[in-house]
Parts: C-alpha cells; structure tokens; sequence
C-alpha cells in the first residue's frame, strides 16, 4: 500500500487495479475518508471510461469504415478559412 | 444497449395490401436508393474538404419515403427537420437542388447559400423552410393546420373575397428528432393539436440519440408516442427501417387528419449508425459494436430483400438503378461545383418582403 | 371628426380590418368573450365568431409560432400577447423565426404577422406589468417595430401593420389607452410605417420621444416654451427600420438632441438614436446628446415613491431641456 | 357548464385516520378561516381605492392548508404561485407581512415593496419568492429538488468541504394553476423530474379558468394530472375544497418523494367563484349560476361542517375563532397603513448581490 | 509559462473550480461522455462523474430554469448552451427570472450561476451557428456579461464568473477556440469582473472592441502603425456593467473613438459605448464615434464570400482606422 504524495492512503486493491488498468489515480475522484479513492470510486471511473475517451487515434480496423462510418475529428466549425484552405481545387467528379 | 435488435427484420407487410402497385413500391425504392447515394456523396465531399459540413439522413430514409408517398403530393403542406433528405427527393427535389445548398453555390432555391445545407425548403414542393433551432417548427406547423381549418370554418366570407378554398383541407406534415420533443414547443403545439382537433401530423424520428445523449437521459418513457394521450391527440409506433410499416401508419394518420378527425403523434423507430454530423466523434458516447448492430435496421437492404423476395428486382434491375443513380449523383455534384458563388453583397438583402405571397389557394 | 381614446383607436382599427379582409383573425389569451384584458378586441369575438376571434391556451411561444405557420398559410394573424412582460417565452419564435423566415428562404416565405402588446410602466404594475421591450426587437433584422403615441397614428399604423408583408411588433403604450384622446376619422386611412414625425416645430433643441414618453415631451415643451425655450419634438413612431433622416435633419437644425424613453437606459432604443447622432451627425452637434430614460434596475418598482423615481415624467423631461438648452 | 358538482359536499375522510390530531384539524380550520378573512379585507380594501389591486386565494385555501400540513415545516422547501396566500399563512406568513406588500410598504419582506402583491417571497420560512410570468417556478423547482439529489450524491465532497448535509432530502412543492401548464415550462420541468427521479411536488390549482378562458379551450384532455404518464411520473387527482383528502394526497407524494421514488403531479380540483384578480370583469365570460354552483366546493363551509359533524367545533369556540382573527386582520390593516413608504431613491438597489447567501445545508 | 488555447483555458478553468468547490456542476447538451461539441468539458465527465457533470434533454428553458433552482439551493452551476444561437428558448428564464431574482426578492435570493455559450461568426456556421447575442443581455440590470478575448482573461474571467453570487451570462468566441493562444499560468488566478483593458497604449485614435474582434482589432492596429497612425486598443471584456471610465479616460487622451463589434450594427452593443462617448465624452470628441460592425441582416450567411462580406476582418478595421485618423 502507498500514499499519494501525503494523501490519503492507497489500498493495495486500488493500487493493483490503478496499475493493471494504468489509470492516474490523481484523475480519479475520492469518495472516501479526506478523499480516499475507494474500490469502488475506481470500478466507477473504469466503468465512465469503458467509453473510448475523445482524441484517442482512430483505431487501424476503422480505417476500412466507409466516411459516413468514420468518427469525425470532433473539432466543430472550424475557421472557415482553414476549411477552404484545406479543401483541394474542386476536381472532376471522381 | 440502446437497441434492442438482435438480427436482419425483414419486411413482412404486402405493399398491395397497402394499396401501393408494382411500380410504386419499386419507385419507392429507387427514391430510397438516390437519397442513400447522394448522402454518402455528400460525407466523401466532406471528408475530402471540398465542402465545409453535412449532416446526413442516413438510417432516416426509411421513414422519409413512407410518409412521402402517403402524402398527397403538390397538396400537402410539409415543414421538415435537418434528416429529411429522403423526404425531400420523394416529394421532387433534384439532387442539384441538394448539392448547391452543400457547396453554398448561387442558385440554392433552399435559402440562396445562406442556410447550412439540409434545411429543406422549396415552395413548388410545399416544403416550408426548415430551421435549425429544434421543435420551433412543430407549432409552426399547427398553425399552418389551423388556418387549413379556418379555411373550411370560413369559406363563405374566404370565396366571397376571392380566395378559392378546396374542397378538403390539406394535411400538415412535420418531422423532428427524439431528442428535440423535450422541448417546450413540442407540448406546446401538441396542445394547440388536440384542443381544436388540426390536420396535422407530428412524425418523430427515433435514431436513440440527440448527438451523444441516449433516450434514457432525454425522457422517462419508454415511448415518444406514449405521449399522444397528454394531449387527446392520437399515438402510433412504426418500426422506421421499414418503409411499408411507415407508408401504413402515416396513410392511416393522413386519412384521419383529412376526415377533421384531428392529429396522429407517430413514432417512427431506428438508429442513427452514422456520427451525428460531419463534425461528431461518436467513439466518445457509444462503442463499435453498438453501432453495427444499429445497421441491422438499415431500411434500404430490407426493402431490397423484400423486392428479390416479391421477385419484384432482379440483380440486372439493380444494377441499373445503382447506375442511372450514379449518374444523376456525379451529375448534380459536376453542376454544384461549376456553380459560382453569390456575389458578396448579395447578403444585404432581401429582409424585407415588399409584396406578400403567402398562403396556398385553391385547389 | 370624432374623437377617441387610444384603446378605441387600436379596437377600431381591428375591427376595420377584419370586415375588410376575411383572412384577418385575432389570436391570444382572453380576446374571446372576454374581449381583451385591456377591452382591445371588445365586441369583436361576437361580431366575427370563434373562428376570427380566438382564446388561445396560455402560452405565447406558441401564440406567435401558429401566427406565424397561419400567416405561412395564407392568413393575417393578430396575435395579442398579453403583456409585453410575458413576450419573452416567444422570443425565439420571434427572434429566430418569424424575423428570419423570409431571408433564410432566400426572399420566398414572408411572415405578414402582426404582435400587438401593451407596454410601459406608470400604472402600479410593478417588475411584470410595466415592462418596455422594444429595445430587443429593434435590434433584429427582419422585425419592423412600431409604437403609436397617438389616437389618430395608433388607427393608421396598426391598418399598415395589418397589411404589411412582414412580421411587424406594435407596443401601445396602456398608461395611455384611456388617458390619451384625439381626433380619429371614422374609416379607412393608413399611416405608413417607416417615417417618424416631427410633432412640434422648434430650433432650440430637439426632443425624441415615442409611445407615452411623447406624450408628456410635447406638456414639457409647452412648459419650457413660457420660459423662451423652442423646443422641436419628434414622435419616432417606426422604431424599426430607424428613420434617419428625421432625426439627422432636425437635429441639423437644432444641433441638440435630448431621447427620452421609459426603458433601462443601458442599450435602450435611445443608444441607438444617439449613435446615429454621433457618427453622422457629429458636425451638427452643438452640445452632448442627451438622454433621461429608467435607470438601470431590473424593472419598476411596484410602490407609489419607487415608481416615480424610475418613471420618467414631464417635469423631468422640462428639467433635462432646461439642462441642455444652458450648454 | 364546467362544474359537474350539484350539490355540497360533506367530507367523508376522518381525520384521525390520516394520523392528524384533533388540535391539528381545529388549527387547520384557524389557518383556513384567517387566509379567508384576511382575503375578504383585501377585496373591500381595494374596492375602497386604499390599495391599487388584488389577486385573490379565495377557493383556494383547502389546497394551500392542506398541502401545506403535509409538509415537514422548516425543512421541506415551496415555490409557490400567486393564489398560494392559505399556503403561506399556514407556512407561518404574519397577516401583516401579506398587507405589508398589498400597500406596497416600507418593510414588505417579500420584495421590499417592488413586486405587486401576493408575491410569497419568505426565506425563513423556505418560501422562494414566486414570480409573475407563469410556470416559471416549475423547472426552478425541480433544479432546487435536483439539489437535493446532488447533495446525498455528492455527499462525502460535500462534506469534507465543511458543508452538511441533512439525512434526508428537502421535498421542494411549487404550485401553479392549470392554465399555466399550456406553458412549455410545465412540459420540461416534469420531464426533467421523471428522469431524475426529483423529490418534487407538482401542484396544479385547477380552478376551471385561466382568467376568462375555460378549461376545455385550455387542454383536450379531461385531467391534468392524466399527463403524468406522458413523463413517467405518478398522477393523482384530488378535491381541492376537501382539506383532509389534500392533505392526504399530499402526504403520500412527500412520502414518496422523501423515500426516492420520485415526483407526483397533484391536480387538486376546485372552481374560482371571485373574478381573476380585482380589475377583473368575469360577467363576460361566465354567469351567476355557473359561480353559485361553483361555491358549493368552498373548503371552509364544508371544514366547519366536518369538525361540528365530529363535534370539535362550537358555536362558542367558531366565534372565538371568527373574533381572534378579526383582531388579526384588523392589526395587519392598521400596521401597514401607518408604514410609511419606502424612500424613492430605495428604487435603486439592490441590483447585484456582494455576497452569497444562497441554499439550504445542515438540517 | 506554459501556452495554451482559448478551449483549453475554458476547460481548465472549469476544472480547477469543481475541484476546488464541490458545488460547482456542469449541466448542458453532451457535456457528459462526449465532452461537449467543442470539448469544452472533455474529460470532466470521465473525471467527477455522472452526477457533477450532468447531460440535460435537449431543452435550453430548463437548462438555465434547472441552474437557477440548483443556484439557490447552494450548487454553483455552469450551464452550457450549446451555441448562442439557441439561447433564445431561455430568454424568459434568464431575463425574467435569473436577472430579477435578486431585486425581486428585496435582495434576499441571489443566483450564482454560469451561463456559458460559443458564439460568432466566420466558421461557415451560417444563420444559426454565428450569432452574437450579447446586445440582448447587456441591456438587462441584474446580469453581467463577460466576453474574453485571449485564453489568460479566459481563465481568469470564468473562474471570476463560478464565484460570483449573480446570474453571469460567458460568451466565448468559437472562432478562437484553438486559433487564439497564450500564455496562462497553471494553477489558481481570477481576473476580476468590471474592468475594461487598454491593451495597447496609442495616442491618435482608441479602438473599443471585444472577443474575435478584439483578437483582429489588435492585429489591425500593428497594420496601421506602418503608416504611423498610433492606435490605443481597448478590449471591453466585461460588457455589463460597463466600464465608463476607461471607455472615456482612453478617449480623453485620443479624442476619437472606433467601436468594432460582429453583431447587427442597430443596437448592437457599440451603440451604448457610442451613446456614453456622445453624452459624457463629449467634449473630449475630436472626430465622430465611428462603428464597425455586422450590417443589418437576419444572420451571417453561409457562402464563403457572403459571410466574409458580413464579417468585420483586419483589413476592414485598419480601413475604417485610416478613415478615422484622416478626420
Ligand atoms: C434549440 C436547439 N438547441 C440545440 C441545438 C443543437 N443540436 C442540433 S441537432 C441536436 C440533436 C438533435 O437530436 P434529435 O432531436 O434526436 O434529432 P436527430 O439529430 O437525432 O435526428 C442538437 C442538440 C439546436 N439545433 N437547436
Ligand atoms: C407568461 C404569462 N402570460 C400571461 C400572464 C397573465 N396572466 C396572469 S394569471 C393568468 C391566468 C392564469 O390561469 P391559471 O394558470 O389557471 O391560474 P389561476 O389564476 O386560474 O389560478 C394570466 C393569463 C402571466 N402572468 N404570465
Ligand atoms: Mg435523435
Ligand atoms: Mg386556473
Ligand atoms: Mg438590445
């Protein structure tokens, strides 16, 4: 078992899984006494993030998904002159 | 698991049964087929940066094309939402009509390249302009139903003026997500609905998501048309992938409205496979495995399965219609990029009308 | 020519315009039998029947938004909000939607809608009976504005409004609806939208005003007058679209300008008419632009002292002139 | 004719079966009797020109005691609505702070005399202060009944940040009349309460008008609280003029929502038979048979009937009741007509606040 | 010190503030899992948890209704409108309600929330995904209004505005999500609410402007020193209440003023500034108050060259700056 810089203490449950799952336990909100992150705090948080966290590179497989299968970037309305800049002289239709 | 489908549905309705012919139900499906196509245009355009942003009618084209062809096309009154892509090219629009509105190209009849594409508008097809704001046009569209009411209430005084009232009233139809009946105006037009009883029709598109929220933490019922009886009005469920169920319950719906028997609250089910918009990182609210099983409601293969099966499309019958779509796709994407832009002042004006030209007359 | 109040005018106006065009129907809360809270539309739910004169639910999103799909369809609504402190749940309707309709249909879908609400303050109605409006909706594109100060003009604007292609707010001021009289002719006149009017020549200063606040500038510029001060008024009527040149050419003249208005004084309509004044016509000005407006709290105060304080008032509006007419 | 009621109604509930004591029942008929005379007043006060205008609670006192004996006094939290003055006073609102606001006094202490009367504002008594455009209060109440949620969620951050949290949740009640739930509000408040499972009480006054209009062009449906379902809450309906059977269906509501089992919608029945408010000319809409039937729902009467029935009340005890608070009425009157005004620059503050003063922690 | 973006300075500075108060809570469309549309709450959800970052239905009313009720239950809610454009459907609960609460209540409720909300143009966002609203709430006593320009206020302004015990209204301008960067420290800091800031010091004309054009604004005044035109910058940052005395202290010492804002030119918030300048400034007035800003059309249009048209730029301000100077 380990403290957390002074912190509350650790317990071996919690620091095993912290480092199978390789979680930051300092991302992870205490419910416990002083803040304690509990068992239970970091089954929650695994459970929150079984959803793949934004910005993580698409996956390789997805690289096959059609464009309208494809994750967007997730950046919104961009500056229109970045768009077009981006946007190639319009070609033939392919 | 937002949905609870576990295999392939295949259609099990009879479309003669329905009233529908041969040619009808095969037209249906090359409508259904061109509005599939032009869309996946439309995420390859933007994926490439040839156009700034779309959002697609993928997984809704099931429900667009039934309630188009329950409609009484030229007649009918339709106030559509953002996923009424399929919707729109049943009723007539040209897929150049769509890829101007994408590029932002002089000529877009929606809103003349100031809208954000997929705001369907087009008077010859009495399709009202659609807005982005959600719901706003579901008490618009009771208010369009109401003057249908006030038309026959006030015949007398109408035709003495000179404005020639037809002989049944027409039918208002209005679409929206799931997501957006939580908001005010959506009680609030039902209210309007089943106080005076309008020839309307609300038909709510359940893909399961507004963007990344799920249905669970949008309302506390099961059902969106559980919600019909609040208001007097009536409530119908349809499975949204199959286009027959749709044309069913939306002809039923139709027939009541016209009859002054008042308004049908319609929900019509499905997924939405396809991110919520050009822009959405859907990896971040739902997982792979999720999404492929939405795919198993995907209205296009069921309806093609049902043809082959009613010997109704043969492969060299759909290769054709794959093709003659291709075209009119390649063609209309060709003369949306040949387009010039508007002219840069041209976004002074109009904002005021100088001459009135509401309403629809006559018959 | 007889003479009227200002609720008589406003109530005439209706009726005129229903008899004349069966596609005019009155919408809101309590215009039915009830004939209007403030009796604007007495007579007329048994004149023209339930289908012309109709009791909506309570709710003013949705009074606006089936105006705006009726008018879509062919009619000219009346919506009546009750008053103008309970337009704000259909801002969006009318902000986003009616205001924008006929530009993001490139020029194909008007809105010939009218809003009539009663406005302003003076009548013990405290924060939500005595509110002014009109700053928000002058400043969206799309909206015409207008508010009447006059019997004569109230009959003549609202026919126009009724007519016009647009969606058009009409704000009457109600501490007037009984108080202000005057000569209205029977039948059908219109008084244009667009053009404010100057109301009393003068070339000392210039006093804008609208709705009640012209009302009491005209007692204040006879109040001034005794003391040597020529004092010109202008009724602005049109809030939107703003007439410019009105308010430049007066001005012009004489290269003093007092906007009094009964709204906060913060981004109130009068910022606006200074604005102008200040960029294009800047070499007319011959000292500060003025403005006595409400001050900047959250609404009129209900208790007698505490109004009078926020109101505006003839006095006050003397006081001002006085102040400017020194520089 | 919209009262279906012919004839009076006696009460047929027993107090004692609902757990209330004799005194209770006899102080619940004081509250009620105070609320109506302390109403009456009002009426002739403004008729005689002393103070501008009047809303009045009058047929609505059995809903407001009712309701408010089955709350936990001090602890639970109200939002309430303009006809809410029975509410108040048996919250423990002193007849003189209600006359207070009515001459728009220095020391009004629900808005220092800004807002007009019977805006119930009492944080000492967790009254939040009622506002003028309707239906407001409703999400504002179920965001306070959220709180509360969030407070047994969060409960250990909370508390090592030195906040208390009570053992229990707060029940917030808000209260509107049934016209106001044509308001978009009502619709997103209930959904937001059946989602989050909010300890919130909906409780819809329905006095048969919204001002002049009747409740059939109000809604399509019979009931309000036949909307419950559309939000996956629970309805319940209940005799406004009955106290006992309020107090009943309120008690089970605030069991529930303590419990987690979330929000009821409380439609409580009654007909209004004074006009909207005093400026209000209700001969247009409505006529002198409609009001008297109407009367025959009054609580007070038929409270009176129950306790002689029970022999609680007597002759001699009613008119020590009717002289205890005719002296109250007459001390409120006398107090806030020597108030002196407030002062005309008080107009000006208080716009921002400097410090926080918000919530409610500990027990 | 470390640089950052405009977004991540947002999203730091909510972070810091739920950690350091636990009653600090997010609420709004897809702020949960998916982080928010422009990743405003990425993370936090993943962080604290369903219950202090909350997904709401898709309704704007009760995102602010359910903020003010958690606000005076003692929570500090952040509520997120997803884009300024749809703040309209909670104009009565944020105008009627949330601003007046206060007042209302003779000072006894207040209301500490957040509403934040991305707004502007010039991202291809058209009608309904450009807007600038904050002329609306500027002219409403009881809410402040904060518009940062660079990620260092951006930080410091929205943990200013977390703490404060009123009703703030954050609009951030999109465009400069991640085009705007700088330098911000980690860790705690408030830039406090109120004052405006001369952020480059100049002699011969003062430009008054705020958010993106503040950002052009400062690149424009670079352009015309070339020439040698001495530009002083004023970024306004906090809208209301508005900051008087630098407004007119910067005009004192230059004596002319340009006003540059992306709204609708007509009551568009430059027309206060510009109003103050012609009443209080007056004699400090060397050449007229000049404004730059949106014409008075229903919305920025989507094309490219409609929207630039539309949109104020660098070179449309060092134009107007030129025109000024020659005065
Ligand atoms: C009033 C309003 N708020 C927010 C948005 C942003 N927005 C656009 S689409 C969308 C989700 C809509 O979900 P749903 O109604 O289910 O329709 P779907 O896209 O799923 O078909 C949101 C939040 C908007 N357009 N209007
Ligand atoms: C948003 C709004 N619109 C209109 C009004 C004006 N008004 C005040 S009370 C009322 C009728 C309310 O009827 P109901 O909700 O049934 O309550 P009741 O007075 O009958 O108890 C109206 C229309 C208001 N206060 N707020
Ligand atoms: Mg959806
Ligand atoms: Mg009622
Ligand atoms: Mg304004």
């Amino acid at each position: 078992a380990g403290r957390r810089e002074g912190g509350p203490r650790i317990s071996p449950v919690v620091a095993k899984m912290a480092a199978e799952y390789g979680i930051d336990l300092s991302k992870v909100p205490g419910t416990g006494e002083g803040g304690r992150v509990t068992k239970k705090d970091l089954l929650a948080y695994i459970e929150r993030m079984k959803l793949q966290p934004a910005g993580v590179p698409a996956a390789p497989q997805e690289a096959e998904l059609p464009p309208w299968e494809q994750p967007g970037t997730g950046e919104l309305f961009r500056p229109t002159e970045e768009v077009l800049r981006a946007a190639p002289a319009p070609a033939a239709p392919p | 698991m937002a949905v609870e489908v576990k295999e392939f549905l295949p259609i099990t309705q009879r479309h003669e049964d329905l009233g529908l012919s041969d040619e009808t139900v095969l037209r249906m499906y090359y409508h259904l087929l061109l509005s599939r196509r032009l869309d996946e245009r439309c995420w390859v355009l933007q994926r490439q940066g040839r156009v700034p942003f779309h959002i697609s009618g993928i997984a809704h084209e099931g429900i667009g094309v039934g309630a188009a062809y329950a409609l009484r096309k030229g007649f009918d009154i339709v106030h559509p939402y953002y996923r009424d892509l399929a919707l729109s090219i049943a009723l007539g629009m040209k897929p150049v009509e769509f890829m101007l509105a994408l590029y932002g190209k002089k000529g877009d009849p929606h809103s003349a390249a100031r809208q954000m594409p997929s705001h369907f508008s087009l008077r010859h097809l009495n399709i009202i302009a659609g807005s982005s704001p959600v719901a706003t046009q579901l008490p618009q569209a009771a208010g369009i139903a109401l003057a249908e009411v006030l038309k026959q209430k006030l015949r007398p005084q109408l035709e003495a003026a000179g404005f020639r009232v037809s002989r049944e009233m027409r039918v208002v139809l209005t679409s929206t997500g799931e997501g957006s009946t939580s908001e005010g105006d959506f009680h609030e037009a039902l209210n309007w609905a089943g106080i005076y009883k309008l020839p309307l029709i609300v038909l709510v598109h359940n893909n399961q998501y507004a963007i990344s929220v799920p249905v669970w933490k949008q309302m506390a019922v099961k059902r969106v048309a559980d919600r019909a009886a609040a208001y007097g009005i009536h409530g119908a469920v349809c499975d949204g992938g199959n286009v027959l169920e749709v044309y069913q319950v939306v002809k039923e719906a139709v027939d009541r409205a016209r009859a002054g028997e008042g308004t049908t609250l319609i929900e019509a089910v499905t997924y939405r496979w396809t991110p919520h918009s050009s822009d959405d990182d859907d990896r971040t609210y739902r997982t792979r495995e999720e999404v492929e099983q939405g795919k198993l409601r995907d209205p296009l293969p069921r309806l093609r399965d049902y043809l082959y099966r009613r010997s109704l499309l043969t492969q060299r019958l759909e290769d054709e219609l794959e093709e003659r779509v291709r075209a009119e796709v390649d063609e209309a994407q060709r003369q949306a990029e040949e387009a010039p832009y508007p002219a840069p002042e041209e976004a002074l004006a109009p904002v005021f009308a100088t001459e009135d030209r509401s309403g629809w007359w006559g018959e | 020519m007889p003479e009227k109040t200002l609720i008589e005018a406003i109530r005439e106006a209706i009726d005129e315009e229903m008899a004349r065009d069966p596609r005019v129907f009155v919408v809101g809360e309590d215009v039915g039998p009830r004939g209007g809270v403030f009796r604007a539309t007495m007579g007329l739910w048994q004149k023209y029947g339930e289908w012309r004169v109709i009791d909506s639910p309570l709710a003013e999103l949705s009074i606006v938004a089936i105006g705006i799909g009726a008018a879509l369809n062919g009619f000219r609504p009346i919506c009546e909000i009750q008053f103008a402190d309970f337009i704000h749940p259909a801002f969006n309707q009318i902000v986003n939607e009616a205001a924008r309709f006929f530009y993001r249909s490139g020029g194909v879908y008007n809105v010939p809608m009218v809003i009539r609400a009663p406005y302003g303050g003076g009548i013990s109605g405290g924060l939500y009976h005595s509110q002014s409006v009109e700053a928000f909706f002058a400043h969206v594109p799309g909206l015409k504005v207008v508010i009447p100060s006059n019997p004569y003009d109230a009959k003549g604007l609202l026919k126009a409004a009724i007519r016009d292609p647009n969606p058009v707010l009409f704000f009457e001021p109600k501490k007037g609806y009984r108080l202000i009289k005057g000569e209205v002719p029977d039948g059908d006149y219109i008084v244009p939208i667009g053009p404010a009017k100057v109301t009393r020549e003068g070339s000392d200063l210039t006093v804008f005003a609208y709705g009640m606040m012209h009302y009491y500038a005209l007692q204040a510029a006879e109040m001034v007058a005794k003391e040597g001060i020529d004092v010109e008024v202008v009724d602005l009527r049109t809030l939107a679209p703003v007439d410019k040149a009105t308010i430049l050419n007066s001005v012009k003249k004489t290269g003093k300008a007092l906007i009094v208005y009964e709204d906060n004084l913060t981004l109130g309509y009068g910022a606006e008419v200074a604005a102008i004044l200040a960029e294009e016509g800047f070499e007319y000005l011959d000292g500060p632009v003025m403005r006595l407006a409400g001050p900047d709290v959250p609404g009129v105060p209900f208790s007698p002292p505490m109004q009078d304080f926020f109101m505006p008032s003839p006095q006050k509006i003397a006081e001002a002139i006085r102040r400017l007419a020194r520089y």
